[in-house]
């Protein structure tokens, strides 16, 4: 019941503000604002009222809240390249996950001698494949600067590299998006195999605490999630500034005529690497903040599919548009969880259906409809419709060219 | 060369290493010329786009390139501003310059600007933005996320927006420009970039004769300050800016003058046989 | 469209469906079925959904549990591990159910296991597994490696003298440690490691054609020569026609498998499969009354004349019907005390004898090996003499051959050193 | 257990004895009581030793087969083959046996296993199968390899003598001397000159005679042959230098020869590897490629093609051998259809916005995945190999072709090269190439653009249909089928070159080989790994593929 009336509340809410959404600085302002303000009134009714309170929030919205919050970033990871740069990743979840892995070697250190076998040094899974030493790349992860840093700085580097190669190479389009696909697959499948020494298929699991806060308090949880929240806003407003900036609309320009842009002057490949780099690390984080809250990470994050579902989510939120893209990654995903509870035997019936109605309806997503509501108004107004757009109104498609030829 | 021996090249004190030599950036035209072309072939799959072309194009003149479908007149674009390749030959941006060393984003900061046959806008920018995007400066990924108009570099826009008669569409999004207009944004995009060398692809395309009369009077009115080259199949609209006119036939240079000059040559006449002239 | 009556619609339809889960009779006890019922692994789940369903429909024929009746919980997971643990935590907190049955994979175990252990619910899991486990939270009624892969490679050993070994499986947690435990053990019975042949493959793995071309070369050395498949379930099909496909029959290269059972069997012609093997506890061929009578009765509910019967099956029957006996015996729901209750609880077998609830929480079980028919089912050609008690800790692996679990008091431990006499592992 | 062995010292005492007629009246006792006049017959132990078969339990049947094959010999084949078929059973009241088969209407049909009389149907409560396991099984092949040696055709006695080479006891060897002394055909003479080489290596204690043994032995594929030379090589005790080094030479040449037949075979499976990405990737190179469509739902359309062979298999269950015949064009049709309302229904909405495709196309996968899951359960689908296709093409005892990989590999190519010249040949490829080369001018010149489209969807996902009904005998026919092809097709058009047939060929059978080659050195799964960074860096290399779209116009 109670989550009931929250969930709607939240939904809710943030519907009409972005309904009233006019300029995107002002609405994106709201949307920290919304954002930030649910997070704190729900961690408040969750810490401070009692569990019969009919205002209670309980700790498994919370946890929902707070994984769903690490989609939208993700979600907005995505949409950063695809959205405003026409990089169709297939492979996001490759960030994410290697930022959760990062961080669930931390966690897994942290377990020290609580684990089933009770080894000061090695993770159980080792002990029971009869390692005897720990590998090198797990050495450090047991200081939280330090994997926060590798949390970081391999998943940017991965991302740099397969940046740097691929679009000086011109790689672009179809081409990009399935490379980005193999990228995710092959470290699926690297991930699986136990001899990696990240536990294999199991993955990660059986956290105990973090930065000495015992995970499975609720105020850790609470912490975590106004950590998401806050990580979230910041990321975004990070994120608009940067598409707001030249550079922004220098890339928006590389998406609708790259050759143009290069006949300018513009390297185009930097602008694009950088961008990549930056989106991968938004995904580095989010993955990091996920392992926590969900209390697991293994390969099956890496699986293509998931990424896929990643840019269902910013299709359906509309792309282009960073509040578009974090509405739909929760939109999306509170529709899974309703869904799967509700109508286990027949959810992807309806997930599905969603997809293909919101493709072929909504082409530019929720976003593309209240813009289309926002146009109508001012013209009904009469108002000049002169103001700055969002990169969301762009009709070109980059990739037509490759997929026709 | 043996590894000491690279060694000791790399150690030698009277030389600075290579990647320390600040870049010429500044174009030598002590020759009046500003751009040589010399024995340039380039082949798609064994069909010669251009062979053995030559061309020099001096400082601040209006050339027009003419030459049926296939002569090698985009061909010999793409590789002047690095987007091809060339299999032999050479191509020098004034005395100094080595445009095959280059690549696209360097030939156009060196000086070089291009116009696109199908113009070619960022559609979902206002127009005044795409005119900001194209000026002149540092084009890095860092700068541009500081990036902000400086006084000077806003009358620049102003002024191009007022050479090509866009200033009431500043705002407007230019991909709901007409296509004359987005023609005009994109010269307008090159004027922006203040090149030295402008190489236009048929810019009268698509164009109303009054359309094209203005687009005349602009380029003509550029020549001088700046050097530019013409593509264009409008035989009209050739004749009413050019003081040379280089054919190009099957990837060479077939002649060159004035175009009385060239509308007589015999060559030409036998190419161009009961066309246009 | 207007946006925000779109928006509102959505909320509002979000609220409703919420609202209908929610007014439910508080005066049920609540049974949380948490099976995937899509992605990869519904194509083995499905059916302990459809059996727990089943169990609950007959108990509630029977009058219920304690004067109320059952409600069954129905979750999709979807083969998502993270879901696992989301689904776990809302069955627990939301739905408040009194007891899971669930999970096959081990992943999707370990990542219930903290949030079950947090919350302090209580589950069933019904599947074999490679054990190294015990949770106070947890009961598991499925095969530990010395009821199933110990007992087959004795029968390899004894009854088909093999001498040579291929340990094939999925490169994942069960076979990897099935296979250390079978290494461990073959060594000590005197089989030289030249004759162990250890190959892993990825999930799902569908080109078999090399591996098994290696199979036969080393099968080819003239010494009886046994395949110990952990060849986890949908690569299983192409695995064995491509066994089929390259003429390696039983009477050659007898394969023993751990994870297929009739089940994994009706979706693959068996005829040229004949003599293939299987250990479990439990196969649908065994001939009791008891079983005849669950079969029949799965058959009705499923309207499937075809539908099969399978061990996890009969692990999901026993782990249900102990749990109900634990429950009449504790007169609540309330975990410690079912908890309690649990340990020591006898139910009879589909297959014959009793299965009996241990300290460790697992059971004390039948061991049967079986040869594939060409019908589908297996032929039982050789059994246990009596019930195998399941081991949560494997006795041939060094980090945990001094750990037992024991959940009465005073010990209380799932992880008890038996040297160091104390709790928490420390098995190094 | 007690009872076991004292069961078996009957049987003991029965062997013994055999053929007095006390232990005749022993067994009858416990017998059926029809044998009782028959006993007084000479054949009269073998209808006493039948009827124990029938209720014996696995472990004394081997002793009574024995026993039979010793008083029946050549007649007990027909029993022995039934026997290891399975399809031996007996009637529960009158302890007849007779061996069972079903016929196409599922009825048992009987017939006598000595003379093949038929003995009509039988209903399924009265008669039961004789219990048979591994054990017995290799018991009768051994038997029936026996009696081939005598009576059988002549690749029934090479068989027989290849078996008999595991295993070279003076019993079998007497048993070659008598087959060699009835005169054999040249095959079997040579084998059985090499049985006789092996038991002269092994028992001879003269260096000549060994070392022309080993002559004999040299470059002989037969592994029984290499296992001997390797167990001389490692035992210590043999200490002729001579024997020794003629031994090392011979397993070497032999071990060249493997290595040589090791490469084919590689060879062979990275081409069947090859097909199936090439039959797996073919309709996707059209709907992809040439349509440019992102059809996430592909491998669903594969998953429809293999589900058809299921169907189609349940229709025509007398049929089999022709099933797959039948499914082919069936499965083309149904998945075909099920494209074409695709692109009518949605992809057609999508028009040049091929990213959006993928969206709705995953939709699409999902909805169909589920559909099947409903319809069919989630369980894997028996799909039946049929006769024709299983077994293998011995080429020699080191490298054999399985039937199946060798059809497919066939089937694959057919396909292909079916689908080239539709393209190239007919007006509805000329349209296609038209409309995929340019939409507006195609629709100037009279090309009915949207009808060519959905013919083309159409076409690409009947052939996945197509491949679907090969990869049913390849591998499991359940709603996850299609999602483990659809990441490999898009790498194989991808490296082959988004919108080039041929390329789709080269890619599949290149990324098939390569990964088949890598496999004996770093596992399936580092292999596959390998393959995608190297596609990666490919890419990087040629980022149009394999075999780029060419032209002037390529921005």
């Amino acid at each position: 019941m109670t989550t009931v009336e929250h969930n709607r509340s939240l939904f809710g809410n943030l519907a009409g503000a972005l309904a009233q959404l006019r300029a995107p600085g002002e609405g994106s302002s709201l949307l920290v604002a919304i954002l930030l303000g649910v997070t704190l009134l729900m961690s408040a009714a969750n810490l401070l009222l009692p569990a019969e309170s009919p205002l209670y929030v309980s700790t498994y919205t919370i946890t929902l809240m707070g994984k769903y919050l690490c989609f939208a970033m993700l979600a907005m990871a995505v949409d950063i390249v695809w959205g405003y740069c026409g990089i169709l990743s297939l492979g996001h979840g490759a960030f994410f996950a290697l930022g959760g892995y990062g961080m669930g070697m931390y966690l897994m250190r942290q377990i020290g001698d609580r684990g089933v076998y009770g080894n000061p040094d090695l993770p159980d899974f080792m002990v029971f494949l009869n390692w005897q030493e720990l590998p090198w790349y797990w050495q450090g992860m047991d200081q939280f600067w330090f994997a926060l840093l590798m949390a970081l700085l391999v998943p940017g580097l991965l991302a740099f590299v397969f940046g740097w190669l691929a679009f000086r190479s011109r790689v672009t389009g179809v081409y990009l998006s399935i490379m980005t696909q193999a990228l995710t697959y092959a470290l699926m499948l690297a991930f699986f195999r136990n001899e990696m020494g990240f536990g294999g298929n199991n993955g990660l699991t059986d956290f105990k605490d973090m930065l000495g806060f015992d995970l499975q308090a609720d105020g850790t949880r609470v912490a975590l999630l106004m950590a998401t929240a806050l990580l979230l806003a910041l990321t975004f407003v990070a994120s608009r500034a940067i598409v707001q900036s030249r550079l922004g609309r220098v890339v928006v320009a590389i998406r609708d005529a790259e050759p143009r842009a290069r006949f300018l002057g513009y390297r185009t490949e930097g602008y694009k690497v950088w961008l990549f780099v930056y989106s991968a690390l938004v995904a580095a984080v989010a993955g990091m903040l996920y392992v926590p809250q969900v209390g697991i990470i293994n390969p099956g994050e890496f699986s293509p599919l998931n990424s896929i579902e990643v840019v269902v989510w910013v299709a359906v939120g509309g792309r282009g548009t960073l509040y578009g893209a974090i509405v739909g990654a929760l939109l999306v995903n509170y529709a899974k969880t309703r869904f799967t509870a509700v109508m286990p035997d027949g959810w992807l019936f309806a997930l599905g259906t969603l997809f293909v109605v919101v493709t072929v309806l909504l082409p530019k997503g929720l976003a593309g409809l209240l813009q289309r509501g926002r146009t109508t108004d001012a013209e009904t107004r009469g108002e000049n419709n002169t103001g700055e757009v969002s990169a969301g109104d762009a009709p070109a498609e980059p990739i037509t060219g490759e997929a026709r030829a | 060369m043996n590894v000491t021996a690279q060694a000791r090249e790399l150690l030698r004190r009277d030389t600075t290493w290579p990647f320390l030599v600040p870049r010429q950036r500044a174009v030598d035209v002590s020759h009046q010329v500003i751009l040589y072309v010399e024995g340039l072939s380039v082949s798609f799959d064994g069909f010669k786009a251009l062979n053995d072309l030559n061309l020099y194009v001096n400082d601040g003149e209006l050339r027009c390139l003419i030459g049926a479908n296939g002569a090698g007149k985009t061909t010999l674009m793409d590789v002047i501003t690095g987007k091809t390749r060339c299999d032999s030959g050479s191509a020098w941006f004034g005395r100094n310059i080595d445009l095959l060393a280059h690549d696209e984003a360097a030939i156009a900061q060196l000086g070089i600007g291009r116009k696109f046959q199908k113009p070619t806008v960022f559609e979902a920018h206002t127009v005044y933005t795409n005119l900001e995007l194209s000026l002149k400066g540092s084009k890095g990924a860092w700068s541009a996320l500081t990036a902000a108009l400086t006084g000077e570099q806003r009358d620049r826009i102003d002024r191009v927006l007022e050479t090509i008669g866009l200033v009431n569409a500043r705002y407007q999004l230019a991909g709901a420009l007409s296509h004359g207009q987005k023609q005009w944004l994109e010269i307008g995009m090159l004027l922006a970039a203040e090149p030295r060398l402008l190489l236009i692809d048929e810019p009268v395309a698509g164009m109303t004769a009054e359309e094209a009369e203005r687009t005349a009077e602009l380029l003509t009115s550029l020549a001088g300050e700046h050097t530019v080259i013409v593509v264009e199949h409008d035989m009209e609209f050739v004749r009413s800016i050019a003081r040379t006119v280089t054919v190009l036939h099957q990837g060479a240079v077939l002649a060159e003058g004035t175009m009385d000059q060239v509308q007589n040559n015999p060559d030409v006449i036998e190419v161009y046989l009961g066309e246009d002239a | 469209m207007n946006v925000k009556k779109f928006v509102a619609g959505m909320a509002l339809a979000a609220g409703t469906s919420v609202l209908s889960a929610a007014v439910m009779a508080a005066d049920t006890i609540k049974v949380g079925v948490l099976h995937s019922l899509s992605g990869t692994m519904a194509i083995s789940e499905t059916t302990l959904k459809d059996t727990v369903l089943m169990m609950v429909d007959e108990q509630n024929r029977k009058g219920g549990l304690l004067g109320k009746k059952l409600e069954a919980v129905v979750v999709d997971p979807a083969s998502d591990w993270p879901l696992f643990a989301e689904k776990t935590r809302e069955l627990l907190t939301k739905e408040k159910v009194d007891v899971i049955f669930g999970c096959w994979t081990s992943v999707s175990r370990k990542s219930v296991l903290p949030v079950i252990e947090e919350l302090n619910g209580l589950m069933f899991y019904p599947v074999q597994y490679e054990g190294e486990e015990s949770s106070k939270n947890v009961f598991y009624t499925g095969a530990s490696p010395n009821q199933q892969a110990i007992p087959a490679v004795d029968y390899l050993m004894n009854d088909l003298e093999v001498e040579r070994w291929v340990l094939a499986g999925t490169d994942y947690v069960y076979p990897r440690t099935t296979n250390k435990i079978l290494e461990a053990y073959l060594e000590a019975k005197g089989v030289d490691k030249k004759d162990i042949m250890v190959n892993y493959t990825p999930f799902g793995h569908s080109d078999w054609q090399s591996i098994v071309a290696d199979i036969k070369k080393f099968g080819g050395a003239g010494k009886k020569t046994a395949v110990v498949s952990t060849i986890n379930g949908d690569a299983n099909v192409p695995f064995y026609k491509e066994l089929a496909n390259q003429g390696v029959s039983a009477e050659d290269i007898p394969v023993v498998a751990f994870s297929v059972g009739e089940e994994e069997l009706s979706g693959i012609d068996t005829r040229p499969l004949v003599g293939h093997l299987a250990a479990w506890n439990y196969f649908q061929g065994v001939d009791s009354e008891a079983n005849e009578r669950f079969i029949q009765e799965w058959k009705k509910f499923t309207g499937d004349e075809k539908r099969v019967t399978n061990d996890p099956m009969e692990a999901t029957y026993i782990g249900f019907n102990m749990w109900a006996k634990a429950v009449e015996k504790a007169e609540t729901t309330d975990v410690d005390a079912v908890e309690q209750a649990m340990i020591g609880i006898e139910f009879p077998n589909l297959s014959g004898g009793v299965a009996k609830m241990n300290k460790n929480h697992h059971l004390s079980k039948p061991v049967f090996i079986g040869e594939i028919q060409d019908d589908g089912q297996f032929e039982v050609v050789w059994e246990t003499d009596g019930l195998v008690a399941g081991d949560a800790w494997s006795d041939f692996l060094p980090g945990s051959k001094d750990l037992i679990a024991d959940w009465t008091a005073p010990i209380k431990c799932g992880n008890y050193n038996t040297k160091a006499k104390a709790c928490g592992g420390q098995g190094q | 257990m007690k009872h076991l062995l004292l069961t078996g010292c009957l049987l003991l005492a029965l062997v013994t004895t055999l053929p007095a007629a006390s232990a005749g009246s022993v067994v009858s006792e416990q017998a059926a009581p029809s044998a009782t006049p028959a006993s007084e017959e000479p054949g009269g132990n073998r209808q006493v030793l039948l009827a124990r078969l029938t209720r014996a339990s696995l472990r004394e049947s081997a002793e009574v087969l024995d026993q039979l094959e010793r008083s029946g010999g050549r007649a007990m084949r027909g029993l022995f083959a039934a026997m290891l078929a399975g399809d031996l059973y007996y009637h529960r009241e009158t302890g007849r046996l007779m061996a069972v088969q079903k016929n196409p209407a599922g009825e048992r049909i009987g017939s006598d296993i000595f003379t093949g009389e038929g003995l009509g149907v039988q209903s399924r409560g009265s008669i039961k199968k004789v219990r048979v396991n591994n054990r017995l099984r290799s018991h009768l092949r051994d038997a029936i390899a026996r009696i081939d040696l005598m009576h059988g055709t002549e690749a029934q006695k090479e068989g027989a003598v290849l078996a008999i080479l595991d295993d070279l006891s003076p019993q079998n060897m007497r048993l070659l001397q008598v087959t060699a002394d009835a005169g054999q055909s040249d095959r079997v003479s040579e084998l059985i000159e090499l049985a006789r080489a092996m038991v002269e290596l092994r028992d001879s204690s003269v260096t000549d005679a060994r070392l022309s043994a080993i002559a004999v032995m040299s470059g002989r594929l037969e592994a029984p042959v290499r296992n001997q030379l390797q167990r001389l090589l490692d035992d210590e005790r043999e200490s002729d230098r001579k024997i020794r080094i003629a031994a090392q030479q011979s397993l070497e040449e032999i071990e060249g020869r493997i290595a040589f037949y090791d490469f084919m075979e590689q060879l062979f499976f990275g081409l069947s590897l090859g097909s199936v990405l090439l039959l797996a990737a073919i309709g996707l190179a059209i709907t992809f490629g040439v349509m440019g469509v992102i059809n996430m739902a592909h491998g669903e359309m594969i998953m429809l093609g293999a589900y058809t062979t299921y169907v189609v298999q349940q229709l025509m269950p007398g049929a089999i051998e022709y099933s797959l015949v039948v499914a082919v064009p069936a499965a083309f049709l149904v998945s075909g259809s099920v494209g074409v309302l695709i692109e009518r229904g949605v992809i057609r909405h999508l028009q040049g916005r091929p990213l959006e495709t993928l969206l709705a196309t995953f939709g699409i996968s999902l909805i169909l995945q589920q559909a099947v899951r409903t319809i069919f359960s989630p369980l894997n689908m028996p799909v039946v190999t049929p006769g024709w296709m299983s077994g293998v093409f011995a080429i020699n005892p080191v490298f054999s072709v399985t039937f199946n990989r060798l059809y497919i590999l066939l089937f694959a190519l057919a396909v292909f090269a079916l689908l080239l010249v539709t393209l190239k040949k007919t007006s509805l490829g000329l349209n296609v190439r038209a409309v995929s080369q340019n939409r507006d001018m195609a629709k100037a010149m009279g090309v009915r653009t949207e009808m060519v489209d959905a013919m083309t969807f159409g076409l690409g996902s009947g052939i996945a249909g197509v491949a679907g009904v090969a990869l049913s005998q390849l591998t499991n026919v359940g709603p996850n089928l299609g999602q483990s092809y659809i990441i490999d097709s898009f790498m194989v058009v991808v490296f082959g070159g988004v919108g080039n047939l041929l390329g789709t060929l080269v890619g599949g059978f290149s990324l098939g080989v390569t990964n088949k080659f890598l496999e004996p050195a770093t596992g399936a799964v580092l292999a596959n790994i390998i393959v995608l960074v190297c596609l990666i860096l490919f890419i990087q290399k040629r980022p149009k593929g394999l075999f780029p779209q060419r032209g002037r116009a390529a921005e």
